[in-house]
């Protein structure tokens, strides 16, 4: 580790995600094996679609866990957008799209990684729910149930488009990106281009975990508090 | 449907009510009978089960006149040409036979019970002990031995007839024409209208609405030709117009890359 | 009588009913493999076909016993198709003929007796039981039987003993019933016809 | 059945009365949907409830339970009164010419005769004017006052509209719609068949029901036609070949009749029982009763029977004169002690029989039972029954297993005569065994017994032929179906015809008196061709009159006759009276057709020429039938428990020839308004019977899983009772809990100026099995029978219903 890397997430947080992404996968492997006749080989691995169908079952159960505490961690920071920053920030669409001077500098987290939060958390729950009432359809009415097969896969184009956002922002779309999720460490450039009020801010408070420095002393908990 | 296909028909004013039809058909098909109440009703089991594949049912109807009629009509799987079970069924198990009808092949059904929901004649039902889901299949087994279906065959009033679509729509609807000469004005052929037209074909004396629990205008639900019409290949749309622009984007504007600067504690 | 190819056609019903698939062109040798109840159309096929008649009403409608040749049990019982009372139709009891078979778990199969007093049936062997009842008959009939009535004619008859049914029994069995109970003296003799 | 299941297609009008055939005869109901479908027949369903069968008719008329008499008879003034009679056929064809007797009469629901303490009629003044050669006077005019149509005219100008209507319940318009349709099938060209069942037979006029329908279809000439007769849709798989083989105290098989106390040799019987005509126009084929009767006795008796001791017949129980032993006797005197022994085989009497508190109770008194069955059933378990302490209970039981239909091979014949072979598709499980096998073990032992240590009178039990085994010692049904037949037991030359010994006889015209021939059952002689060819084994599927006579489908009796009476389907000069549905018809040489009512020419022909009901000693169709025990002409009575304390009809209020059972178990309560509601008894087409086999059916439990009572929405809503909900029926001798079924399809009905409610309930169901099921029906049903036959009278009793 070279020092002066800048820790950004703690072990807890990326659990979550990992959790939340290893099943949101498993998810939707299994989930395209019983969607498409084409992709019914899927379920060979495991002895069937069957088995398929009872590794999505419980892997479901998984995913809710996962994004109950993801929610409930990130939702004050990722949940709720800031004025006026927030909206400058979606005016240059974050200065991913075209050129932009000075891209306004926000939170911790962007507003597009706000809307991803969103719509994981919003389509993701809607997944949970639908998802839960496909598995026991008999005790709900049939009307209700066939909105939930409908919910589902809405649900699941957009988080399925969403994932391929998120996979290519998190990698090469945005280099430096990965080791937030991995180590949990990241370079101070990369903050200053994706993070800079977060920086500046926590920096200001004395907050700021720096690799090799004494922690400043401690004021309040992280962002998950 | 096609030509080749073959359809059985229930013609209403000939059934009796013996219920051979109901038994033959659990013989033919190994499923059992369970214990039931008497509610009131000749009509047992009350519906459609896992265990009972067609059912004759019970109504008691007074015409405008007061003219006390007593309705009959066998229930069971109608065999759609554009089938909702079929369409939603992820595993196959539910397909369409070379007759037209629709087949299940039980040792596919992973027991996800989403025909039951995309059926528009609630027909499949669901077994709790083995995770599957039963119907009708037309006697699929027999028919490909050149045996008439188990239920036909066992019909003695002539109330359940088998054979190919052209032939069984035209003594369809002869019939009607008889039955209207003949004191039932309201006489009409039920289930070439819809649902790409079923295999199996009611005529009916009176018009569809007096008979319980029978649907005035079946469709597979829109919930689900959204969801297999519209959602299904959406999501592959939607993901690969995702991949697509972040390769565009990439290569075009490039990533978002840390300024060098930035870099300046790291020393 | 057996019928084997025969009786495979009259199984099917296919001709009375102007049904036949494979002319119209229809591959019968669908390239889908399908389930293992498939097994059930190609066993009868390979089945020994016995005829029989219905034990219910009195209509008389010929069914068809598929019978395995191997384990000797009936698998399989529908209409006869060339009967030409029921024309291979059946009603509920009828299409259901298969549960008289021992396939039903309620089939009686050994000799229950019930002792004086007791609250249970015993299970006993055949021989036991046809020898008690030859001697209870006996004991009764040279009891009680009576040679004249109260006017004084010859009347070589036994009141104390009834002998009631059946219409459910073959014809042969019947007349040995009434052969058995009128040399015995029997006078107390019914069964549904009246019923 | 006179005709067949397959000939109700050839009909033009069919009066479904009595019966439920939908339900009851599911694959009858094919061949009666038919004749709409092809003849544009109409179908008309006469009952007191609307059934599946009514569903199914083109109109279905309710009549109160027990008043068939007075709507038939309502039926027969119609007849008469608008000239519907088809009158060649009714002048030619029935004795309606006869003169009868001027001490005849009939007097307030009384015929001549009566003898009120007996309940029984001297029959003495029920006869016809005979001129010097002994032959009935005839006025061939019919209008001689006291010829039979004048009497009938006379009896039923009483039965109008508006009478009938009253009693029955039946408005008068959906009488006239009847009585219209049916009589317009009294034309030459036109067929009208009845239908009936039980509920005909269960009453205490059930026989006259019968009558009175039968005279409807002489005056209307159905009978002996494709297409006509009168047709009873009998209730078991083999009930026609039981009562053919006789398994009934008052006769032998063949019908001939059981020997009484009084006619203690041969001769005397045969004196009494063969009857005779002097009318050379008439056949008089019962003039042949030695033959049946000797060869019936040399079928049991083989060589010990000789000439010289009157082929043993002292070995045959004789019965006293007049008295009867049906099986309501015999469960009355069981309950008073008298029985000790009982053969219980394939019947279910606990559930079964009439008032089933008194059988079970009578049960209790038993030393002995022996049953055979494939199920168990509420009659071997009695000892264990709702409220019955075995411990006290000294009575020992058999319960013998017994083959299933399907498990032995045999012979059924349905109600249409058609006796059909089955075959033995396997073997029946673990000890079970054929009736036919237990019934030769149990006889064999008992006659090694005699054998070994002698006993009363062991000469019968000895001397009975008893050798129907094959050579491993088990059962021979082929064996006992050909001693049935009968053969030849030395060579015998008849006519031009020279049969071996041990041949077949192959047809009952060659059985003899003198003990040269052996035959069981005289009905059956021709079941076996004279080289031992099986004709129950026929399947041939050839159709030569088009009419569904399939002459070579198995063996039909007799001799294959597959409809009786068939010579009066022609003219008097053998010319079809419909030339579109030819049965017979004479070529003047012979007949061709169906297998004539004999050779002999048709009636024209004054020399050879025979009238057409042979087995009638006159000849001719019985319009005046003196041989029932209440009259020659049927009178309606009311049932002996009804909603009425006078009949409408006459002071006669129940049938006088009834006999009462006056046990303590027997109450009755007519027109008690503890009990108000009309009852009857049916079964359902899931289950047969009293269920004993049913219901360990699954398949079929399934669909009629417990006891209901049909109730209509008027009477429901006045009682507060909700369809589904439990309720209780009562009668006076017990009540039964089961589950109300509130319909459309009981109506009440107006009867004498009040409103009579109806109710009914399947009898299928007992204690045993299901245990939640309900009990039988019959713990409600009164122990009263039809005078002539003892059949109980199910079809009508009064009861109470209450919510539980």
């Amino acid at each position: 580790m070279k020092k002066g890397m800048i820790k950004a997430t703690d072990a807890f947080e990326r659990i979550v995600h990992w959790s939340l992404a290893i099943s949101c996968i498993v998810l939707m492997i299994s989930g395209l094996g019983m969607m498409f006749h084409s992709l019914n080989f899927l379920a060979v691995p495991v002895g069937g679609l069957k088995n398929l169908k009872l590794i999505h079952n419980f892997t479901g159960l998984f995913f809710i866990a996962s994004l109950f505490f993801a929610v409930l961690m990130w939702w004050r920071e990722a949940g709720v957008f800031e004025f006026p920053e927030d909206a400058e920030w979606i005016k240059v669409a974050g200065g991913y799209l075209w050129h932009v001077d000075s891209v306004p500098e926000v939170g911790k987290y962007n507003p597009g990684q706000k809307m991803f939060f969103l719509a994981v958390a919003i389509f993701g729950a809607a997944m949970a729910v639908s998802g839960l009432m496909m598995w026991f359809p008999l005790s709900f009415g049939a009307g209700l149930v066939r909105f939930m097969y409908f919910l589902h896969a809405l649900g699941f184009v957009v988080i399925f488009a969403f994932f391929f956002v998120h996979l290519y922002l998190g990698t090469i779309g945005s280099p430096g990106s990965l080791p937030a999720m991995t180590s949990g460490w990241v370079t101070r450039a990369w903050l200053m281009k994706q993070h800079p009020k977060w920086l500046k801010e926590t920096e200001h408070k004395g907050r700021l975990v720096v690799y090799g420095k004494e922690p400043a002393p401690r004021e309040g908990q992280g962002h998950h508090a | 449907m096609k030509g080749t296909d073959f359809v059985k028909l229930i013609d209403t004013t000939r059934c009796t009510a013996c219920r051979g039809c109901q038994v033959a058909c659990k013989q033919w098909n190994e499923m059992p009978g369970l214990r039931t109440r008497n509610r009131g009703s000749y009509q047992n089991p009350p519906d459609l089960e896992w265990n009972t594949w067609t059912l004759v049912r019970f109504q008691e109807h007074e015409n405008g006149d007061g003219v006390l009629q007593w309705l009959f009509r066998k229930d069971g799987c109608m065999h759609c040409t554009d089938a909702g079970c079929v369409k939603v069924c992820p595993s196959g198990a539910l397909f369409y036979t070379e007759f037209g009808t629709v087949g299940i092949d039980r040792t596919k059904c992973i027991g996800c019970k989403e025909c039951l929901f995309a059926c528009p004649f609630e027909v499949p039902k669901y077994d709790r002990a083995t995770d599957k889901v039963f119907k009708c299949d037309l006697c699929y087994t027999r028919l490909r031995e050149g045996l008439l279906p188990a239920c036909v065959k066992s019909c003695p009033t002539g109330a359940l007839t088998f054979g190919a679509v052209d032939t069984m729509l035209k003594t369809a609807y002869a019939r009607v024409e008889d039955l209207k000469q003949d004191g039932h004005p309201d006489a009409n052929v039920y289930g070439d209208k819809f649902v790409g037209g079923t295999h199996v074909l009611y005529v009916l004396g009176e018009k569809p609405e007096i008979y319980d629990s029978l649907p005035q205008k079946p469709a597979v639900p829109l919930t689900v030709i959204a969801w297999k019409d519209f959602l299904k290949p959406l999501s592959l749309l939607a993901a690969g117009g995702v991949i697509l622009g972040s390769f565009l984007h990439y290569i075009i504007h490039g990533p978002k890359s840390p300024d060098e600067n930035g870099d300046r504690d790291a020393t | 009588m057996e019928i084997t190819r025969r009786g495979f056609l009259t199984l099917s019903g296919a001709v009375a009913s102007g049904l036949t698939l494979s002319p119209l062109g229809i591959n019968l040798k669908p390239a889908r493999a399908y389930a293992a109840d498939l097994n059930k159309a190609n066993r009868i096929k390979a089945a020994k076909q016995v005829t029989t008649i219905c034990c219910y009403c009195s209509v008389g409608c010929g069914l068809v016993c598929s019978v395995d040749k191997i384990t000797g049990k009936i698998f399989n019982i529908e209409g006869d198709a060339d009967h030409p009372i029921s024309e291979g139709s059946l009603c509920a009891k009828g299409a259901g003929f298969f549960d008289l078979t021992e396939a039903n778990r309620h089939r009686l199969r050994k000799v229950l007796y019930r002792a004086p007093m007791s609250d249970k049936w015993e299970e006993r062997e055949m021989d036991w039981a046809i020898d008690r009842i030859a001697r209870l008959v006996k004991t009764e009939r040279d009891k009680s039987f009576i040679t004249t009535n109260a006017k004084g004619q010859t009347v070589n008859r036994v009141e104390t003993i009834g002998h009631l049914g059946s219409s459910n029994v073959d014809s042969e069995e019947c007349w040995l019933m009434v052969a058995k109970a009128r040399a015995l003296g029997m006078v107390y003799i019914d069964h549904q016809a009246r019923v | 059945m006179t005709n067949h299941y397959i000939d109700l297609k050839n009909s033009d009008c069919i009066l479904i009365m009595g019966s439920n055939a939908a339900e009851h005869h599911p694959i009858a109901f094919k061949w009666i949907l038919r004749a709409k479908e092809q003849n544009g027949a109409t179908l008309i369903h006469v009952d007191p409830r609307f059934t599946r069968t009514s569903a199914r008719c083109d109109f279905h008329v309710p009549l109160r339970s027990g008043t068939d008499i007075a709507f038939l008879g309502g039926m027969i003034r119609y007849i008469i009164e608008n000239e519907k009679y088809f009158r060649d056929y009714v002048v030619h064809y029935t004795n309606a010419s006869f003169i009868v007797s001027p001490d005849f009469h009939f007097k307030d629901g009384l015929f001549s005769g009566y003898d009120a303490e007996k309940r029984k009629y001297n029959k003495d003044t029920w006869v016809f004017e005979k001129d010097s050669r002994g032959i009935p006077k005839r006025d061939m005019t019919l209008n001689h006052p006291r010829c039979v149509f004048q009497l009938l005219k006379d009896h039923y100008s009483r039965y109008t509209l508006d009478k009938v209507s009253s009693i029955t319940g039946v408005t008068k318009e959906n009488l006239l719609r009847v009585y219209k349709a049916y009589s317009a099938t009294g034309v030459p060209d036109k067929a009208g068949t009845e239908c009936y069942a039980l509920g005909w037979t269960h009453h205490t006029t059930g026989s006259q029901n019968i009558r009175t329908m039968s005279i409807i279809q002489l005056l209307l000439g159905n009978m002996g036609i494709c297409g006509g007769g009168v047709n009873a849709l009998r209730g078991e798989p083999n009930v026609q070949g039981s009562t053919d083989h006789a398994i009934l105290y008052n006769i032998l098989p063949g019908y001939l009749k059981m020997p009484a106390a009084s006619l203690d040799t041969l001769e005397k019987y045969l004196g009494k029982n063969t009857p005779k005509s002097n009318d050379p126009q008439s056949a008089n084929y019962y003039q042949n009763y030695p033959n049946f009767f000797v060869s019936f006795l040399k079928a049991l008796f083989d060589d010990k029977g000789t000439a010289e001791n009157g082929f043993g017949y002292s070995w045959l129980p004789k019965l006293d004169d007049g008295a009867a032993y049906s099986l309501m006797h015999l469960f009355d005197k069981m309950y008073d002690g008298k029985v000790k022994g009982l053969f219980v085989v394939g019947t279910d009497p606990a559930v079964s029989s009439p008032n089933a508190n008194k059988v079970r109770k009578a049960l209790e008194n038993l030393e002995w039972m022996v049953c055979e069955n494939i199920f168990d059933n509420e009659t071997h378990c009695f000892w264990k029954g709702p409220g019955v302490d075995p411990g006290k209970i000294k009575t020992e039981v058999f319960l013998l297993p017994a083959s299933a239909s399907m498990e032995k091979e045999g012979s059924q014949s349905n109600s249409g005569r058609w006796v059909q072979w089955k075959y033995k598709a396997a073997e029946a499980p673990g000890d079970a065994a054929a009736v036919g096998e237990l019934t030769i073990r149990i006889m064999a032992a008992i006659k090694e017994l005699y054998a070994r240590e002698g006993g009363a009178y062991p000469d019968p039990v000895l001397n009975l032929k008893w050798d129907y085994i094959d050579k491993n010692g088990k059962y021979d049904a082929l064996k006992v179906a050909k001693q049935i037949n009968g053969h030849f037991l030395r060579d015998t030359t008849i006519g031009d015809k020279t049969f071996k010994r041990d041949q077949m006889v192959p047809s009952f015209g060659m059985l003899q008196s003198d003990g040269s021939t052996s035959g069981g059952n005289w009905l059956m002689s021709g079941s076996f061709t004279a080289d031992g060819f099986n004709n129950m084994e026929k399947r041939g599927k050839d159709d030569p009159t088009g009419l569904g006579l399939f002459p070579n489908w198995s063996f039909c009796w007799p001799v294959n006759r597959r409809i009786i009476y068939n010579r009066a389907s022609c003219d008097l000069n053998g010319k079809p009276f419909n030339p579109k549905r030819k049965l017979l018809e004479w070529t003047g040489e012979k007949w061709v057709g169906d297998v004539p009512d004999g050779p002999w020419p048709p009636q024209a022909d004054k020399e050879k020429g025979k009238y057409p009901f042979i087995m009638k000693p006159d000849g001719l169709g019985a319009i005046f039938g003196p041989g029932m025990a209440e009259g020659p002409f049927p009178e309606h009575y009311e049932p002996l428990e009804s909603p009425l304390t006078v009949n409408p009809m006459s002071g006669q209020r129940i049938n006088p020839a009834i006999e009462f059972f006056n046990g303590e178990m027997d109450k009755v309560a007519s027109a008690d308004e503890k009990f108000p509601y009309v009852c009857t008894s049916y079964s359902c087409t899931e289950h047969w019977c009293s269920g004993a086999l049913t219901r360990w059916q699954a398949w079929l439990l399934e669909m009629q899983p417990e006891l209901y009572v049909e109730i209509g929405e008027k009477l429901a809503i006045e009682k507060g009772i909700r369809n589904g909900q439990r309720v209780k029926v009562s009668s006076a001798r017990g009540e039964v809990s089961c589950i109300a079924m509130v319909t459309k399809r009981f109506k009440p009905f107006q009867v004498e100026g009040k409103t009579v409610h109806q109710v009914g309930l399947p009898f299928n169901y007992g204690w045993l099995f299901p245990k939640d099921g309900g009990d039988s029906t019959n713990l409600l049903t009164p122990t009263i029978g039809d005078a002539n036959t003892f059949c109980p009278e199910y079809k009508a009793f009064m009861v109470n219903v209450t919510r539980i």
